[in-house]
């Protein structure tokens, strides 16, 4: 067994392999006949970084074979992006990486040198990475992006790349491809510029695409269009290796499934398997934690171990006062573009919010939520229409009479980081947010943390050296400081991995129940506004398309765009239930 | 001073493998930076001695590096002065011994009453502008200067000039009002130079100022400014004076007169070939420069010397015996020799420089180094206490007197460092010195020129005869002032003696009244010497003829010619 | 004009932290100066303008550390006083310029339209002076002394600090924890007060160091013009401008005084860079 | 000939351009906003540049005369009144002002006291030998800067550290000093190049060093930052993953990341190397309005001062202009924002 340790900078690490047992017969789920693309054993890979060296990924083995889709799911920190690029021979600085067995069409990557590495990249595998706003060079137009990967393989003229680079977008379902060529993919929408740069994978016919969150940051209907091109190549033959946070959009998409957490394998099967009957607490915890209709009035993390196992289900909430304690009227916002054009961001909402109650705005980016949230908290005025709170007017009057009664709607935002006072600790933040001369403020404060579940040492601790979910509740802490009966949650869980968000999901069911609050909870996540909401607005392009409670929308949505949206909702239940299709892929 | 390699005879032939061969650049930086930072003495380039039978040429340009860049070619300040000589002839010349000799006037007399001066123009000489010069052309030139187109003519002048008058086409005569001797010689200056009338009546300003019309050696060409003036050889010059090495035009056909601002740089440039022949070479480089092979030309100006004058109206130095105090205070030779490199002269006398005909040696040799004799002097003027940091007070107040000098133009760099040094030595005795450099700007604005504002005065003032001290101590009065009069000092007697001095005729008598004046000045301490102003030359040894004229000691280039 | 341009006062350093040993020395010379500014006497006994006319030009050597210079005077003792000065000029000119960019890039950024508008022409209008421009006007229009020398530098660098601070106002303004506070139904004093000076000031720290350094060398530009600190100050570019008639001859009157320069701006700006990269982990 | 819309909702979604017309309009607009804001700056600067000097200490018509005759003494009313007439210094400072405003306004900014010629006429004889010196200065740094940069960026700790310790130490090298340094060196000891910088190619290369090291260093801190930042941006992952080697990444998509902010810093470096230019013009004894601006101050050649403060602000706004084309060259999504 030999080791190499790679400190170099920006040169692939240097892999070795080790002899070893074979992969175990598991592993090895439906095709045994077929030599695999990727065969991979043992592999273990770790940092070394200011002296110390940290493991990220160790003992993965699986096998990719034609055809066949390995979807390796995991939240932050898991390893799973390191693993996919350890793959390609791009690990990092300062990485080693050590293997079993780490194959690519039966030659160990081993011996590749820089030269054969950058024969293969491109050629024998295409790489999707997520958000092709960042992943496609901003400054150049797509088509270049694509062309430079035919260039770089020595594939045609100028002018037989430029066909195929139309050919390309053709293919992977881009209207217009000539005039797409041409922009770049900030100019596209989200949709077409992955595509754009799933063509530029696939440029050259890889056998193997490997996928790293290549729908994260999309929006659902996107993702949907994403994960259907990405079935279709598999079709072809290709295998896929995906890489994923999200359980639900590999169900639909993956034969093998592998969960990691902290650098290991815990769980492994087809997807039904894991999806369906996960074995491993882990894994259990995970699918329990995504939410959505099924969780609806229930508790998404299990309260202790040892404790009753089955989903509790929350209490019931109050019953709805007749006045809205928050009522918004016919909202409309423009706001005026850099050509000197007005864009209407909110058109005509209106809604109204009741003592006790949550209502959901869900819509895709740009549709207007978030200003809705801003006019709600009368952060800007509109341009029509207005908002009362507690029955009294609330966007009309000025600010200065505003004030006093701020204390009763706060709001949560995305970032909690960026809306924490850089210069502060926790408890001076938890202080500020004090009414002025409450009395007791020490004890208030303790209270607050009390409430959202953390204990006195994050007092004297910066917010940077707190994790996502603890800076979250601070957040929320901070919100409680004035006891308002509103909070407005804007996109308050979106950053958080799966299983904090449900502890925070979890955290605000608690005290909605305790103090009676109100949410105004916006969020892109379908399943999470399905889950929190009473009553539900979907909003697309400033305007509200549907409403109703969540119930309703969500399975019976009425509109075209709601039924879309949620028809575009990757499900669990979606898991692929055999890998028997990959033997057929494997014809082509 | 790091030791320097003894010279190599040469024979004027390039000499091939002596050269080293150039190593790899990088590795020659290292090693000059190595001889650099080793403090190896700067010797950036030798010259090359041309044979000894080297032909003399005609034709040619000379590069020639000047210090500084004046306005215009003719006016009131030597920088003109040195330039107008190039372009412009003067009535006289001066020579060697300091004695009046033919240019544009073949002769001159005098009359008995010294009032009226007859000047005979030389025949057939023509502008530059094809004008003829006449007599009636230089009778308007010297009104022209009187009317404000020469400061420096006005002021030599004024109150003695009467008028000037056309006799015929050759015959002019200038009448003053009181005589003065010294006419002849002073009209030998650069400020002094004739110009086409008809270029004076008929261009503007900017012409005229820029391209003076005159009868001289060289036209100006045109000036880049801030590089360059490019004078032209005048190929129908026939009015050299008399004291002209040869008979006929220039010998080269150009001269490229750059303005170098900084004296290293200067050198350097000569070392290295891209000038020919330089100004001023700064002390610290002069005996380095001759050593290696340049030829080296050096003129101490007649007049003022550097010195400093007291205020006798305002402050301490009211009081003669502190004005004595200050001047024995001070180790002058030792600090201008050390600073000078023993190349700048010192001077004590504060009135004229040693090369001022009627110089007092005895003026000069008034002052020595005498800390005691200082102190004893300060503590009888009732500056006996001191104060904490060792200087001098009086009735609690403190013996500061402040000295604001012109940094860059009037006082060089050397001068700084010699002023430094006064203002260090003068505190042995209990002065405190506050050194005031005031820019050209704030200094031409007439900033420290009152007496509120300073205690002594710092400058030079050059002349070629102690004439100059008519300019300097005449006395400032209502009716008559006199803003040259540093010291503001009004005395009847002193300006008496310069006044008899001036108007006597006979050498000898005058220089014995002018040193009368001198020693006046020495004995009240009105003001005591440094340094005397050089004007030095260093040129490559491819380029024979050049000499200093006598006035002024500028380049002349009329006789100047490349060997080869 | 609308400047799309923006100010590069303030462009965005890293410093890795594997590196400390820059900032060890930084912080070593940074002792050296301070010692050298308070207590010149300690490290230079003699007397920095004695003359010892009978070793002038002196090359550096046991007897004289860093040689002498025309009239003999030791260019070690003139180096170590000259601290004190070119310090007091750099810190001046530092304070000058923050001073005067905090009020116009303050009012830019936080007076009401028509006020900051005017402020916004005024500084693009200083921004088109060079600095030296600005400073040579000065100096001429003050005369020529260690304070208008601060006063000329400061006023010169003044336009680019009043940019990034009006930008960094603007930003924090416009923060999500500014809008937080807002939702906290805190006056606009309050937050102003509390989050947007205190943030908007605190980067000012490390440019000030940065700043420092930078000062100095403007200021030794103009001693270099002879329109600095006039002899026989010892402050450096004063040192500098009067040796460079000894330039051929003793090199040392030159570069010394150049290079202390030169050390003491990198050792400001490794001192800043420090500062900013250790404010910026702790924001981010 | 008739005009058919579009009615495919499809491409129009596409198409988010606005019609050409109105896109017109809007250009004209910024233009104009443009050139306004132009001539403020313009105007600013000429004032403050004559109010400066207006304020400056001494008797102007004094000082005229003092400098020609080069002589620091008191004059007669008689003296001053002439160049008082001759300059319309006799008129109150208003005046004054409003006929230099009117002269600016038809090219003309005075004529020079000293000289007795137009400022326009110094300045353009000057003013060539500055640009090329300041240009080549700025071409030269950003060569210098690119090389160094792209070989040193992001190459582990060793390489990128000691290239970042380059670009500070060469950023913090005043002027004088290199420029001495270079001079001492190349000039005087070596011969390589002249020891005064004459008009020629071979004279610049000194002076435009001097310039260029130190600016070098100044982009080189702010690109080499934005360079590691966009070297580790994920479409360098996906051009690296498409087999694009390590040199091409740095080339083809790097390096255009990291370009922008040192050409914001090229607009305002054009006012630095201005004021190195002064320092350099005095080093290596080269004409230009560096050296006209210093010998103007010190004699106080107030028309001379205050063209070369306009001229300066003129390229300063021409600068800027040029830096907003190459922004717009380099970052295309600008012009769509």
């Amino acid at each position: 067994m030999s080791r190499t340790e790679d400190v170099l900078a920006d040169a692939g690490p240097t892999t070795t392999t080790r002899p070893g047992r074979e992969a175990s017969p598991a592993d090895t789920l439906a095709v045994e006949k077929a030599r695999p693309r990727f065969s991979v054993a043992g592999l273990d890979v770790g940092f070394t970084r200011a002296g110390t060296h940290r493991r990220v990924v160790s003992g993965l083995s699986f096998d990719l074979f034609p055809g066949q889709c390995v979807a390796i799911v995991g939240e932050s920190g898991s390893g799973k992006s390191v693993t996919a690029r350890t793959l390609v021979g791009l690990t990092g600085a300062g990485s080693t990486v050590t293997a079993e067995r780490l194959q690519f069409e039966g030659r160990d990557v081993a011996e590749f040198s820089e030269r054969e590495w950058r024969r293969v990249r491109g050629a024998g595998i295409g790489f999707v990475l997520q958000d092709a706003l960042v992943s496609l060079d901003p400054l150049r137009p797509v088509g270049a992006e694509i062309d430079e990967a035919l260039r770089l393989h020595g594939w045609g003229s100028r002018r037989s790349r430029a066909r195929k680079v139309v050919d390309l977008l053709t293919s992977v379902g881009v209207p217009s491809p000539q005039l797409r060529a041409g922009q770049r993919s900030g100019e596209l929408s989200g949709g077409l510029r992955q595509r754009a740069l799933i063509a530029s994978a696939l440029a050259l016919d890889p056998d193997v695409v490997i996928a790293d969150e290549p729908t994260t940051a999309l929006d659902v209907t996107v993702q949907a269009q994403v994960l259907d091109l990405l079935a279709q190549t598999k079709d072809r033959g290709v295998s896929i290796l995906l890489i994923s946070h999200d359980l639900s959009v590999v169900a639909r998409l993956a034969d093998l499934v592998l969960v990691m957490r902290g650098g290991e394998v815990v769980e492994r099967g087809t997807a039904q398997q894991v999806l369906t009957d996960p074995q491993h607490e882990y894994t259990k915890a995970l699918i329990a934690a995504v939410p959505g209709e099924h969780t609806k009035g229930t508790r998404l993390v299990p309260p202790a171990p040892g404790a009753d196992a089955a989903p509790v289900p929350a209490p019931r909430r109050h019953e709805p006062a007749p006045e809205p304690l928050l009522e918004a009227r016919g909202l409309v916002k423009r706001f005026a573009t850099a050509g000197g054009l007005r864009r209407t961001a909110v058109d005509g909402v209106s809604f109204s919010l009741h003592r006790g109650r949550t209502l959901g705005i869900v819509g895709e980016s740009g549709s207007g939520k978030s200003t809705t949230a801003r006019l709600a908290l009368a952060l800007t005025a509109p341009d029509e229409g207005d908002v009362t709170l507690l029955g009294e007017a609330w966007s009309t009057v000025p600010e200065t009479r505003r004030r006093a009664r701020r204390s009763s709607i706060a709001v949560v935002q995305q970032d909690p980081l960026s809306s924490f006072d850089p210069r502060w600790d926790v408890e001076r933040i938890l202080l500020d947010s004090l009414p002025a001369g409450h009395t007791g403020r020490a004890a208030r404060v303790r209270e607050l943390l009390e409430q959202v579940g953390l204990g006195e040492e994050v007092l004297p601790r910066s917010p940077l050296r707190l994790s996502g979910g603890q800076r979250q509740r601070v957040a929320i802490a901070r919100a409680l400081g004035s006891e308002p009966s509103i909070l407005v949650l804007d996109e308050a869980v979106s950053a958080l991995d799966v299983s904090v968000q449900a502890q925070v999901l979890d955290l605000l069911a608690d005290l909605q129940e305790r103090l009676g609050l109100s949410y105004l909870f916006i969020s892109h996540d379908l399943g999470v506004i399905h889950h929190v909401s009473d009553e539900v607005l979907v909003m697309k392009d400033g305007r509200v398309v549907e409403r109703g409670t969540a119930d309703d929308v969500f399975r019976r949505p009425q509109e075209a765009y709601t039924q879309e949206l949620v028809g575009s909702l990757p499900r669990l239940a979606d898991a692929r239930p055999t890998t028997g299709n990959s033997t057929t892929g494997e014809t082509r | 001073m790091p030791s320097r390699p003894p010279r190599t005879p040469s024979d004027g032939r390039p000499r091939p493998g002596r050269r080293p061969r150039r190593t790899p650049r990088a590795l020659a930086a290292t090693a000059a930076l190595t001889v650099l930072l080793a403090g190896c003495a700067g010797s950036g380039g030798r010259a090359v001695q041309p044979a000894a039978d080297a032909k003399p040429l005609t034709g040619g340009t000379i590069v020639y590096g000047h210090q500084q860049e004046p306005a215009c070619v003719f006016g009131g300040w030597i920088e003109q002065a040195y330039l107008s000589t190039q372009v412009l002839d003067d009535l006289t010349s001066l020579d060697t011994d300091g004695r009046a000799v033919p240019w544009l006037a073949q002769s001159w007399q005098t009359s008995a009453d010294g009032l009226t001066w007859t000047f005979d123009l030389k025949r057939g000489v023509e502008f530059t502008d094809g004008t003829p010069l006449t007599a009636a052309a230089v009778a308007y030139n010297v009104d022209y200067w009187m009317n404000g187109g020469n400061s420096t003519a006005q002021v030599w002048l004024g109150g003695y000039y009467e008028s000037a008058t056309a006799l015929d086409d050759h015959t002019l005569q200038l009448h003053l009002s009181r005589p003065y001797p010294r006419l002849d010689v002073t009209l030998a200056q650069g400020y002094f130079g004739i110009q086409s009338q008809h270029a004076l009546e008929t261009r503007s300003a900017q012409e005229n100022c820029e391209a003076p019309i005159g009868s001289g050696a060289f036209t100006v060409d045109h000036w880049d400014r801030g590089q360059e003036i490019v004078l032209l050889k005048n190929p129908d010059y026939t009015s050299w004076p008399a004291n002209s090495q040869h008979a006929g035009p220039a010998y080269v056909d150009r001269i490229d007169w750059r303005f170098v601002s900084n004296p290293t740089t200067r050198v350097a440039s000569l070392r290295a070939g891209e000038t020919d022949a330089i100004y001023d070479v700064p002390a610290v480089d002069y005996a380095a420069v001759g050593a290696d092979g340049f030829q080296e030309l050096k003129h101490v100006t007649k007049g003022r010397p550097q010195q400093l004058s007291f205020n006798t109206v305002a402050g301490p130095f009211t009081d003669e015996s502190v004005r004595k105090a200050f001047a024995y205070s001070l180790d002058r030779r030792k600090l201008v020799e050390t600073i000078g490199q023993g190349v700048i002269p010192y001077e004590g006398n504060g009135a004229v420089s040693r090369s001022t005909p009627g110089y007092s040696q005895a003026a000069a040799d008034t002052y020595d180094h005498d800390l005691p004799k200082a102190i004893a002097l300060l503590e009888a003027a009732g500056w006996d206490a001191v104060d904490e940091e060792g200087y001098r007070t009086k009735d609690g107040k403190r013996l500061t007197v402040r000295l604001p000098y012109n940094s860059g133009t009037i006082i060089d760099a050397d001068g700084a460092a010699i002023l430094q040094g006064v203002q260090q030595e003068a505190r042995a005795a209990g002065f405190e010195v506050d050194l005031i450099p005031v820019p050209p700007s704030g200094f031409f604005g007439g900033a420290y020129s009152k007496p509120a504002e300073r205690d002594i005065a710092a400058g030079y003032w050059t002349s070629v005869t102690a004439g100059i001290l008519y300019v300097n101590w005449r006395q400032n009065l209502e009716a008559t002032p006199n803003y040259s009069n540093a010291a503001f000092y009004n005395d009847p007697v002193l300006e008496d003696l310069i006044l008899q001095a001036n108007s006597t005729a006979d050498v000898d008598a005058q220089n014995a009244l002018y040193g009368r004046a001198q020693e006046y000045i020495a004995d009240h301490a009105l003001s005591i010497g440094l340094f005397d102003r050089l004007s030095t030359l260093a040129v490559s040894p491819r380029l024979k003829g050049v000499w200093q004229e006598n006035a002024q000691g500028g380049p002349v280039f009329h006789d100047a010619h490349f060997v080869d | 004009m609308t400047t799309t341009t923006s100010a590069p006062a303030l462009p965005r350093f890293r410093t890795r932290a594997a590196r400390p040993w820059g900032l060890h020395v930084a912080l070593l010379l940074t002792a050296w100066f301070a010692v050298s500014a308070l207590w010149p006497g300690l490290l230079a006994p003699g007397d920095p303008l004695e003359l010892h006319l009978d070793s002038a030009l002196a090359a550096p050597g046991p007897h004289h550390l860093l040689g002498t210079d025309e009239a003999g005077r030791d260019l070690y003792s003139r180096i170590v006083h000259g601290t004190a000065p070119a310090l007091a000029i750099g810190f001046g000119a530092s304070l000058v310029s923050l001073a005067l960019a905090l009020l116009l890039g303050g009012l830019a950024a936080l007076a009401a339209r028509p006020v900051a508008s005017v402020v916004d022409r005024v500084v693009e209008v200083l921004f088109s002076f060079p600095s030296l421009l600005l400073a040579l006007l000065l100096v001429a229009l003050l005369g020529q002394s260690a304070l208008t020398e601060a006063v000329a530098v400061g006023v010169g660098t003044a336009p680019g600090y009043a940019r990034m601070i009006r930008g960094q106002i603007l930003a924090t303004k416009s923060s999500p924890y500014v809008e937080a506070a807002v939702t906290l139904g805190h006056s606009r004093t309050r937050i102003l007060r509390q989050h947007v000076l205190p943030n908007a000031v605190r980067p000012l720290v490390a440019v000030f160091a940065l700043s420092v350094g930078q000062s100095i060398v403007w200021a030794s530009s103009l001693s270099f013009l002879g329109l600095g600190v006039a002899p026989p100050s010892s402050e450096w570019g004063a040192l500098l401008d009067a040796g460079r008639l000894y330039l051929t001859h003793a090199w040392w009157l030159t570069i010394v005084p150049g290079l202390v320069i030169v050390v003491l701006a990198l050792t400001a700006t490794t001192l800043g860079k420090h500062l900013q990269a250790s404010l910026e982990r702790n924001d981010r | 000939m008739t005009l058919t819309s579009s009615t495919d909702p499809a491409l129009d979604a596409g198409l988010t351009q606005a019609p050409p017309s109105r896109s017109a309009g809007r250009t004209a607009r910024r233009v104009l906003a443009r050139v306004a804001g132009a001539v403020v700056v313009l105007w600013g600067a000429a004032t403050v540049a004559f109010l400066a000097q207006v304020a400056l200490p001494g008797d102007r018509a004094t000082i005229i005369f003092n400098t020609r005759a080069g002589q620091p003494i008191e004059r007669t009313a008689e003296e001053l009144a002439a160049v008082n007439a001759q300059y319309g210094l006799q008129h109150p400072v208003l005046v004054q002002y409003l006929d230099y405003l009117r002269g600016l306004l038809h090219g003309d900014l005075g004529r020079s006291y000293q000289q007795y010629r137009p400022v326009t006429q110094i300045l353009g004889e000057q003013v060539g030998s500055t640009i090329v010196l300041t240009l080549t200065a700025i071409a030269l740094a950003w060569v210098v800067m690119v090389v160094w940069v792209t070989l040193t960026a992001g190459r582990g700790p060793r390489t990128s550290g000691l290239g970042a310790a380059l670009d500070t130490v060469t950023a913090a090298l005043p002027h004088y000093w290199l420029g001495i340094l270079l001079l001492l060196l190349f000039a005087q000891r070596l011969g390589w190049f002249p020891v005064i910088s004459d008009g020629g190619p071979v004279g610049l290369v000194l002076p435009a060093l001097t310039l260029a090291v130190p600016l070098a260093g100044f982009m080189g801190q702010a690109t080499r930052t934005e360079f590691e930042r966009a070297l580790e941006q994920p479409f360098v992952v996906s051009a690296r993953m498409r087999g694009q080697g390590d040199l091409g990444v740095r080339l083809r998509h790097v390096l255009r990341h990291s370009a922008l902010p040192a050409v914001t810093l090229s607009g305002w470096a054009l006012g630095a190397t201005i004021s190195g230019v002064v320092v350099v013009e005095s080093v290596f004894t080269r004409r230009g309005i560096g050296s006209v601006l210093v010998t103007a101050v010190n004699s106080q050649d107030l028309p001379i001062v205050t063209g070369v403060v306009v001229l300066v602000a003129a390229l300063y706004v021409v600068a800027n202009l040029v830096v907003d084309l190459v922004h717009h060259l380099l970052d295309p999504r600008l012009k769509a924002s």
